[in-house]
């Protein structure tokens, strides 16, 4: 494993990384232009990212190679590749970094992928509350288009790409991808029922390929590389670096682009080690609807998608919360559920009726009215919920209380036995 | 309803969109829109939905889903605070404290000058710098303690 | 045989007579229990079906919300309703009739009652004098209500345990 | 064909189906709040969960399609699990009001709760109110009862054509609304209604005066637009308290207009006429019917016998039934008379005598959805027949073109393809731009040719023409407007000539419920009689009126008053309306609900229906009181003792299919003159709300009526130098009224639209007359009327 080899957040030290100049200088644009130049087969390249081992950075996971070739590219009429930079599930903020720092490779590896999958258009739909970042992006987009790697007659090539941005307002959902592509068509952020999946019925109704922003930003490596050297900075099945958002009771907490398969203790390390003077109690591994996993779980697991998934949570995000001995475990799953509650669309009815429920009833518990019967309930709604609505916000909502009642049940009981907090 | 500067730039949003698309630009629109009549009431709501050709309900649906979109007076500075799992092991709790003693408001109250409105907010998606607050949905204040905080609120003074 | 000189023999002697006799001698001794009626009363389970009555909530706003499960369950078909909505919005009774000549006093109604509006009270000894002093009208039984509430609610709540 | 397994029965249904139909095909019933088959998948309520051998999850059935060896379990553990845990989700906060709920008794949610409800609830938290919301005079909401199922916001953009219901906000805090404070203005909003699965959305006239289950439904068919909507009346008491649409995809579908939902109201108005009336020495008694009709025999009879019987004349509404027109017109035969028309809101019977069947839809009603090409000709589709313009609707959203040719720039709510707006005098101009531009491509008839010489055609003239040509299924429509036009008998030869040359089916709207009924009824007028315009143009000595309220009915209300005036009236009428002012007998007739017959819609079908309450008062069927009529005259032929025997007898054996034809004879003497610039003209279209007696008293629906307004476009407004919402005076003829003006630019120029059928604007002229607009000087008598 190689520590200093960076994929995306490589030219951070540089000044103004931002810039289409800064971008160049770091040979930016110049796998787009070998692919639009010497007409590089389309299928050549979805190949190399399945060798790369690319996964979904957006949480799922889900192999970028094997979804690309669900895309029908020869399909007629329009056909569209979006990104989802909607960033808001809680811990997560690499995205943001990603359209601060090195938005141009952004734009590179989605028209590489427009490129491949037969799209003319694509949209970049951008988390509401990080305007700055929009206007970064906005301001790269005009740069590139100026610089002719947008537009028509990419590179002076008979490729035509255009790109642009959708500000988001306010809500998580959009995360999902179908409500991201109902929210870019001017609607209310609710999921749609799949099939049919968007690489049938995406956007506007046409086929539409959807990837994460650190998952397109990989794309120019990997073109450049070649698969197989982005998959041996992870490991099998993992492959790449990845951006880990650290936050919580750390140190040091921030992006910390690592391999794929990184010992979290060495991620630990890296981000200034747990709050001085305190002791590592849980953490939750991939962004709030993963489940909470306790100190000891985390300090023997590796940060890839198999290892945590075989630690019983999820990979997710690769957004790490930190939690130390003094955080009551009541008082976390009591916000994080009070965040399902707000965020929940509404559409479906466990979603709708059974957020509200866990939060009121997790509220109750951590003002200490909890009543003996509370947990076994708490377990019966969330799982009601699980697997029965329409997208995962659902299953986001029901996991962590899964999560948290398996771990620090003990915790719980004491909350409902003596109405206060043990920690 | 809208200065000819609010128009273009709702124009230059709905010519991102195929032609036949004109709603997709309702978020953006809205937004201009709040961010110059300062909330959006149910006849900016209207216009912005007649101009993109669409039902005012479909527009309202969409004001009323997003949580940026204010649907009624605030001050003129909104603070949201981001109160996540994150910003709250960070320390949100004591800046939002902070706050509402200082501004004598609660959450989702607004000063009796009109001057300051505070909100609760969900992840921002920075909370690497948390606690984080929003100011105006533009502008992003990381790192939060009282004393920044103190600081951000002379600062709009 | 045996049994005939043996009947004949009892017969003779009075036997059954005396045995006749020492009973009533034996009642005419001891405590009575005939009732007074009307100047007395047997005791009544407070779930006693006799008069219906229409009641109120203690502000005076009448219970009754025109939902028409009583009049649905009657088997005897004694309840009439018509209902529309009151000024205020609340939906309500404009009648509310019930033939006590129809009435077989099963309670059906009171059970059904979802508001506890429509009971019966322990009243057993009304009566009327022409045909129609047993047709009972909202106001009649709004009125038994009123006389009665303190009873009423006597009973529901000696009951409320069971239900 | 996909074999699949339910429940362990083997089905095979078609592929692609949901498993929602395929078990509906297995006669198996999954339950289901937002599944709707009329209505997109939304798979938001989660009831439908079902099992499926494989999947990890159960899958909602409505939206999952099936798989070819799929193996589905609906009743298995985990599938009643799944949809017993979403009842326990939509019942933690569902108020707990059924015993006041209007929707009690036949509500989905209280019925499958009893299925799949726990017996208490785990939920012990505050429950959810939300606020209600005013939804107009039509809609009562309760929407604190709402599962969000989102078939009412579905139905808005899907089948109304205009989403006014919305769902805001998000999550638990999710509400379905209209836009701020707005009224639900749709004319088919009474299905949502229908749609609502729970008491959220229930009807404001019925609300809170029965239960379903005290109420007997009786099958009907609507009485007010040419579809003939099947609906059940819902009666308790001899009183109608509702009216549902019943299924039919022939004719209606799951659908009712507002129009025909809510008008029994208009049964129970002050205005019914419940006693036999005779006017004696001008003062009005009741009296008794023996009276009243040996009166009116006599003094008919008195009349025929001084001046003639071509001194009579009868109009009938074409509301009234096969049965009642048909014993009119026996009448009248009988009587020497064959003055008998029905259409009295014509305006033009030049076509008469080419006439060679009923004229009709020219093709089925369920066909409408299948067209690929239409051209409207002359029709305010959506009050005229709202639910054949939803029929289109279905269609444009397949892809059809609709062209439009008309005179006004009404919102058809759905894309239209191309079309000519035009001032009324000029519709027939610019319909033959279109038979102009058609015959570009093939030879228009010789009779036609003539009229095409000078005829400029426009670009979309053009356009509408290369739209009809291409395409599979094409029809050429007349609508109402059309049908009242002075030029009535011109736009039909080319609307005719069109459709030829386009290869369409050409139809003509059925205006009334029984308009094409009258046709077979036979309820015109005899050779050398006259017809509706003659009668009212040259006053007659005496009348029979069946049905009409004139002054509101007719053409010219103001013409159709004078010609009352000084005339002996029979008026067979369910209202007193001002039948006083002019008849001299008033005969109670039963109206819609209290009459049995027959109405023959506009494809032709007749559908019969029976009395579903007794006539209020002593008023008794039309057909009963037309028979004792003929008694009383001692005609023979009126001894039918039911209706169905005069069914009969009225339609005759032949098939109805072989008496419909909309094609007109060649010969007719055809002029197309220039528009005559110079002058205002009215459009008089009927609104909505105000095409007969009984709609015009229903009290709900009135008040979802705009007040008449003289609507003109700007130009013209500023021409006459008046601004808008001033009180200006309109003048036809010798009435003038006091309207507000109002401005509407898509109005074509040098027209004012005054909608016809109001009170206020009865006895103004002709409805497609020369119209006078001016300020009115100072405030003025509200509405003075000179019929002299």
């Amino acid at each position: 494993m190689n520590m200093s080899e960076k994929v995306i957040l490589h030219s951070l030290h540089l000044d103004r990384p931002w810039s289409l100049e800064t971008y160049r200088s770091t040979g930016g644009y110049d796998t787009l232009r070998k692919v639009v130049t010497e007409k590089m087969p389309a299928e050549d390249i979805i190949a190399q990212v399945k060798v790369s081992a690319l996964r979904g950075r957006g949480g799922a996971g889900f192999p970028t190679g094997l979804k690309w070739s669900f895309m029908p590219r020869s399909f007629p009429g329009d056909k569209y590749i979006v990104c989802n930079s909607d960033e808001g599930e809680p811990g997560t903020f690499k995205d943001r970094d990603i359209l601060l720092y090195n938005p141009h490779q952004l734009i590179e590896g989605m028209a590489i992928a427009a490129y491949v999958l037969g799209a003319k258009v694509g949209y970049n739909y951008i988390h509401g509350e990080i305007w700055d970042a929009y206007e970064r992006f906005e301001q790269a987009l005009d740069e590139a288009r100026a610089a002719g790697f947008l537009g028509k007659n990419i590179c002076g090539g008979d490729f035509e790409f255009d790109l642009h941005a959708h500000h988001g307002y306010g809500a998580y959902i959009c995360g999902e991808e179908t409500a991201l592509l109902e929210s870019l068509e001017g609607k209310k952020g609710q999921p749609r029922f799949k099939p049919p999946f968007p690489a049938s019925f995406g956007l506007y109704g046409r086929p539409t390929t959807i990837n994460n922003t650190e998952t397109y930003a990989c794309i120019p490596y990997i073109v450049k590389h070649g698969g197989q050297k982005f998959l041996e900075l992870g490991k099998p099945n993992n492959g790449g670096t990845k951006i880990f958002s650290v936050s919580g009771h750390v140190n040091k907490p921030g992006n910390y682009e690592v391999p794929m398969g990184i010992p979290f203790a060495e991620l630990l390390e890296l981000a200034g080690g747990v709050r001085d003077g305190h002791k590592l109690k849980a953490v939750i591994p991939g962004g709030s609807s993963s489940p909470v996993l306790p100190a000891d779980v985390m300090m023997d697991t590796t940060m890839d998608f198999d290892a945590i998934a075989k630690a019983g949570s999820m990979f997710g995000s690769g957004a790490v919360i930190v939690m130390d001995e003094t955080v009551c475990m009541v008082r976390a799953l009591e916000r994080l559920s009070y965040f399902y509650f707000e965020e929940s669309c509404g559409q479906c009815t466990p979603c709708r009726e059974g957020t509200g429920w866990l939060y009121r009833v997790v509220h109750r518990i951590e003002h200490g009215q909890g009543r003996p019967e509370d947990l076994a309930l708490l377990d019966d709604i969330s799982g009601n919920i699980m697997g029965r609505t329409i997208c995962a916000l659902g299953d986001a909502a029901a996991m962590p209380v899964k999560g948290f009642l398996k771990h620090f049940r003990g915790e719980f009981e004491y909350h409902i036995e003596h109405g206060k907090c043990s920690v | 309803m809208l200065s000819p500067a609010a128009l273009q730039q709702i124009d230059r949003e709905v010519a991102k969109y195929p032609p036949q698309r004109k709603e997709s630009a309702v978020m953006s629109a809205l937004r201009i829109a709040q961010t110059e009549r300062g909330w959006l009431a149910p006849e900016t709501i209207e216009f912005v939905a007649n101009y993109l050709e669409m039902p005012p309900i479909a527009a309202f649906e969409v004001a009323s889903f997003y949580n940026m979109y204010d649907l009624s007076p605030v001050g003129r500075y909104k603070l949201t605070v981001c109160t996540n799992l994150s910003c709250t092991l960070m320390g949100a709790e004591s800046v939002a404290g902070h706050l509402k003693q200082k501004l004598g408001i609660g959450f989702n109250e607004t000063t009796p000058d009109g001057k300051f409105t505070l909100k609760e907010g969900e992840c921002m998606g920075a909370c690497g710098d948390g606690p984080v607050a929003l100011v105006n949905n533009v502008r992003m204040c990381g790192k939060l303690t009282p004393a920044e905080a103190d600081r951000i609120l002379a600062e709009l003074e | 045989m045996i049994k005939r000189f043996k009947d004949i023999f009892v017969s003779l002697l009075l036997i059954e007579l005396l045995k006749g006799m020492a009973i009533t001698g034996r009642h005419m001794f001891s405590r009575k229990i005939t009732v007074q009626f009307p100047e007395e009363r047997t005791p009544m389970s407070p779930r006693f079906r006799g008069l219906h009555a229409l009641r109120r909530y203690p502000n005076g706003e009448e219970r009754c919300i025109a939902c028409k499960l009583c009049e649905a369950v009657c088997p005897a078909m004694a309840i009439t309703i018509e209902s529309e909505q009151r000024d205020d919005g609340t939906r309500r009774t404009t009648r509310y009739d019930i033939d006590l000549t129809k009435c077989i006093f099963c309670g059906f109604c009171e059970e059904s009652c979802p508001v506890d509006s429509i009971v019966e009270t322990r009243i057993f000894d009304y009566h009327g004098e022409k045909r129609g002093d047993l047709y009972y009208t909202k106001d009649r039984l709004l009125a038994v209500g009123d006389r009665e509430e303190a009873q009423i609610a006597m009973d529901r709540e000696a009951d409320a345990k069971y239900r | 064909m996909a074999q699949i397994e339910i429940d362990g029965k083997q089905v095979t249904v078609a592929d692609g189906s949901t498993i929602i139909e395929a078990a509906e095909a297995a006669g198996v019933y999954i339950p289901r709040f937002c599944f709707h088959k009329k209505l997109s998948i939304a798979a938001n309520c989660r009831m439908c969960l079902v099992e499926v051998e494989k999947a990890g999850k159960p899958l909602p059935a409505c939206a999952t399609p099936v798989i070819e060896g799929m193996k589905i379990f609906t009743h298995s553990e985990k599938a009643v699990q799944a949809q017993k845990s979403v009842m326990e989700f939509l019942l933690i906060n569902h108020p707990l009001d059924c015993p006041i709920c209007d929707q009690g008794g036949e509500c989905q949610l209280q019925d499958l709760a009893v299925g799949y409800g726990g017996v208490s609830s785990r939920y012990q938290e505050e429950k959810r109110v939300v606020f209600n919301k005013d939804f107009g005079p039509l809609i009562a909401g309760d929407m604190t009862r709402c599962i969000q199922c989102t078939r009412c916001v579905r139905f808005g953009q899907e089948i109304a054509g205009q989403m006014e219901m919305g769902m805001a906000h998000r999550g638990e805090h999710s509400e379905i609304t209209t836009f701020v404070g707005r009224a639900v203005a749709s004319e088919l909003s009474g299905n949502m209604i229908d749609l609502c699965p729970v008491g959220a959305l229930t009807s404001k006239p019925f609300r809170y005066s029965a239960r379903t289950w005290e109420l007997t439904r009786r099958p009907a068919v609507a009485p007010h637009d040419g579809l003939g909507s099947n609906v059940a009346l819902q009666v308790k008491q001899n009183r109608v308290y509702r009216v549902l649409p019943r299924d039919n995809d022939a004719v209606n579908e799951c659908w009712l207009s507002d129009r025909d939902r809510f008008s029994y109201e208009g049964l129970y108005s002050e205005d019914r006429l419940n006693k036999p009336m005779i006017k004696e020495g001008g003062q009005w008694r009741e009296c008794e019917w023996k009276d009243a009709l040996e009166y009116a025999a006599n003094s008919l009879n008195l009349i025929r016998q001084e001046v003639g019987a071509e001194q009579l004349g009868a109009l009938a509404s074409p509301s009234s039934t096969v049965e009642e027109l048909y014993l009119l017109k026996k009448l009248m035969t009988g009587l020497g008379s064959g003055n008998v028309d029905h259409r009295l809101r014509h305006s033009d019977f030049s076509a008469d005598a080419y006439r060679q069947g009923a004229p009709w839809l020219g093709r089925s009603v369920a066909s409408l959805q299948e067209l690929d090409r239409v051209l409207l000709i002359g029709s305010s589709l959506r009050s005229e027949q709202p639910l054949l313009a939803q029929r289109l609707r279905q269609a444009v959203k397949r892809g059809a073109h609709l062209n439009v040719v008309h005179v006004a720039d009404d919102a058809l709510l759905c894309r239209v393809a191309h079309k000519l707006i035009v001032a009324p005098d000029a519709l027939a101009q610019a319909l033959a731009q279109v038979v102009k531009a058609l015959g570009e491509r093939a030879a228009v008839d010789a009779e036609v040719q003539p009229l095409l010489a000078g005829i400029e055609v426009s670009e979309t003239a053009r356009s509408i023409a290369a739209s009809l040509t291409t395409g599979e299924n094409r029809s050429v429509l007349l609508g109402n407007v059309a049908q009242h036009h002075p030029r009535y008998a011109l736009l039909h030869r080319l609307a005719q000539e069109a459709a030829r040359l386009s290869g369409a089916a050409f139809g003509v709207l059925g205006e009334a419920a029984n308009s094409v009924g009258a046709y077979l009824a036979g309820a015109l007028p005899a050779p050398g009689g006259l017809n509706a315009g003659q009668m009212l143009a040259t006053p007659r000595k005496a009348y029979i009126l069946l049905g009409v309220e004139l002054e509101r009915d007719s053409y010219n209300g103001q013409q159709a008053m004078a010609a009352m005036q000084g005339a002996f009236v029979v008026a067979l009428t369910a209202y007193k309306h001002r039948a006083h002012e002019f008849a001299d007998v008033l005969l109670p007739i039963a109206a819609f609900a209290e009459n049995a017959g027959t109405y023959v819609n506009t494809e032709g079908v007749a559908q019969s229906f029976r009395a579903a309450v007794a006539p209020r008062g002593e008023a008794r069927p039309a057909w009963k009181v037309l028979r004792v009529l003929g008694n009383l005259f001692e005609l023979d032929g009126f001894s039918q003792d039911n209706a169905e025997a005069l069914t009969s007898e009225a339609l005759g054996n032949t098939p109805l299919a072989d008496k419909l034809g909309n094609a007109l004879r060649p010969g007719m003497n055809l002029v197309l003159d220039k528009p005559d610039g110079g002058r205002l003209q009215r459009i008089g279209e009927v609104g909505i709300y105000q095409t007969d007696s009984l709609v015009r008293r229903a009290a709900s629906l009135q008040k979802m009526s705009a007040a008449p307004r003289a609507w003109m476009h700007n130009s013209l407004l500023a021409q006459l130098g008046l601004s808008e919402d001033e009180t200006v005076t309109v003048r036809q003829g010798d009435a003038a009224i006091q309207l507000s003006a109002a401005c509407d630019d898509t109005l074509p120029a040098g027209c004012v639209r005054v909608a016809a059928g109001h009170e206020q604007t009865a006895l103004l002229g002709g409805l497609f007359d020369e119209i006078r607009v001016e300020k009115s000087k100072g405030q003025q008598q509200t509405a003075e009327h000179t019929p002299s």
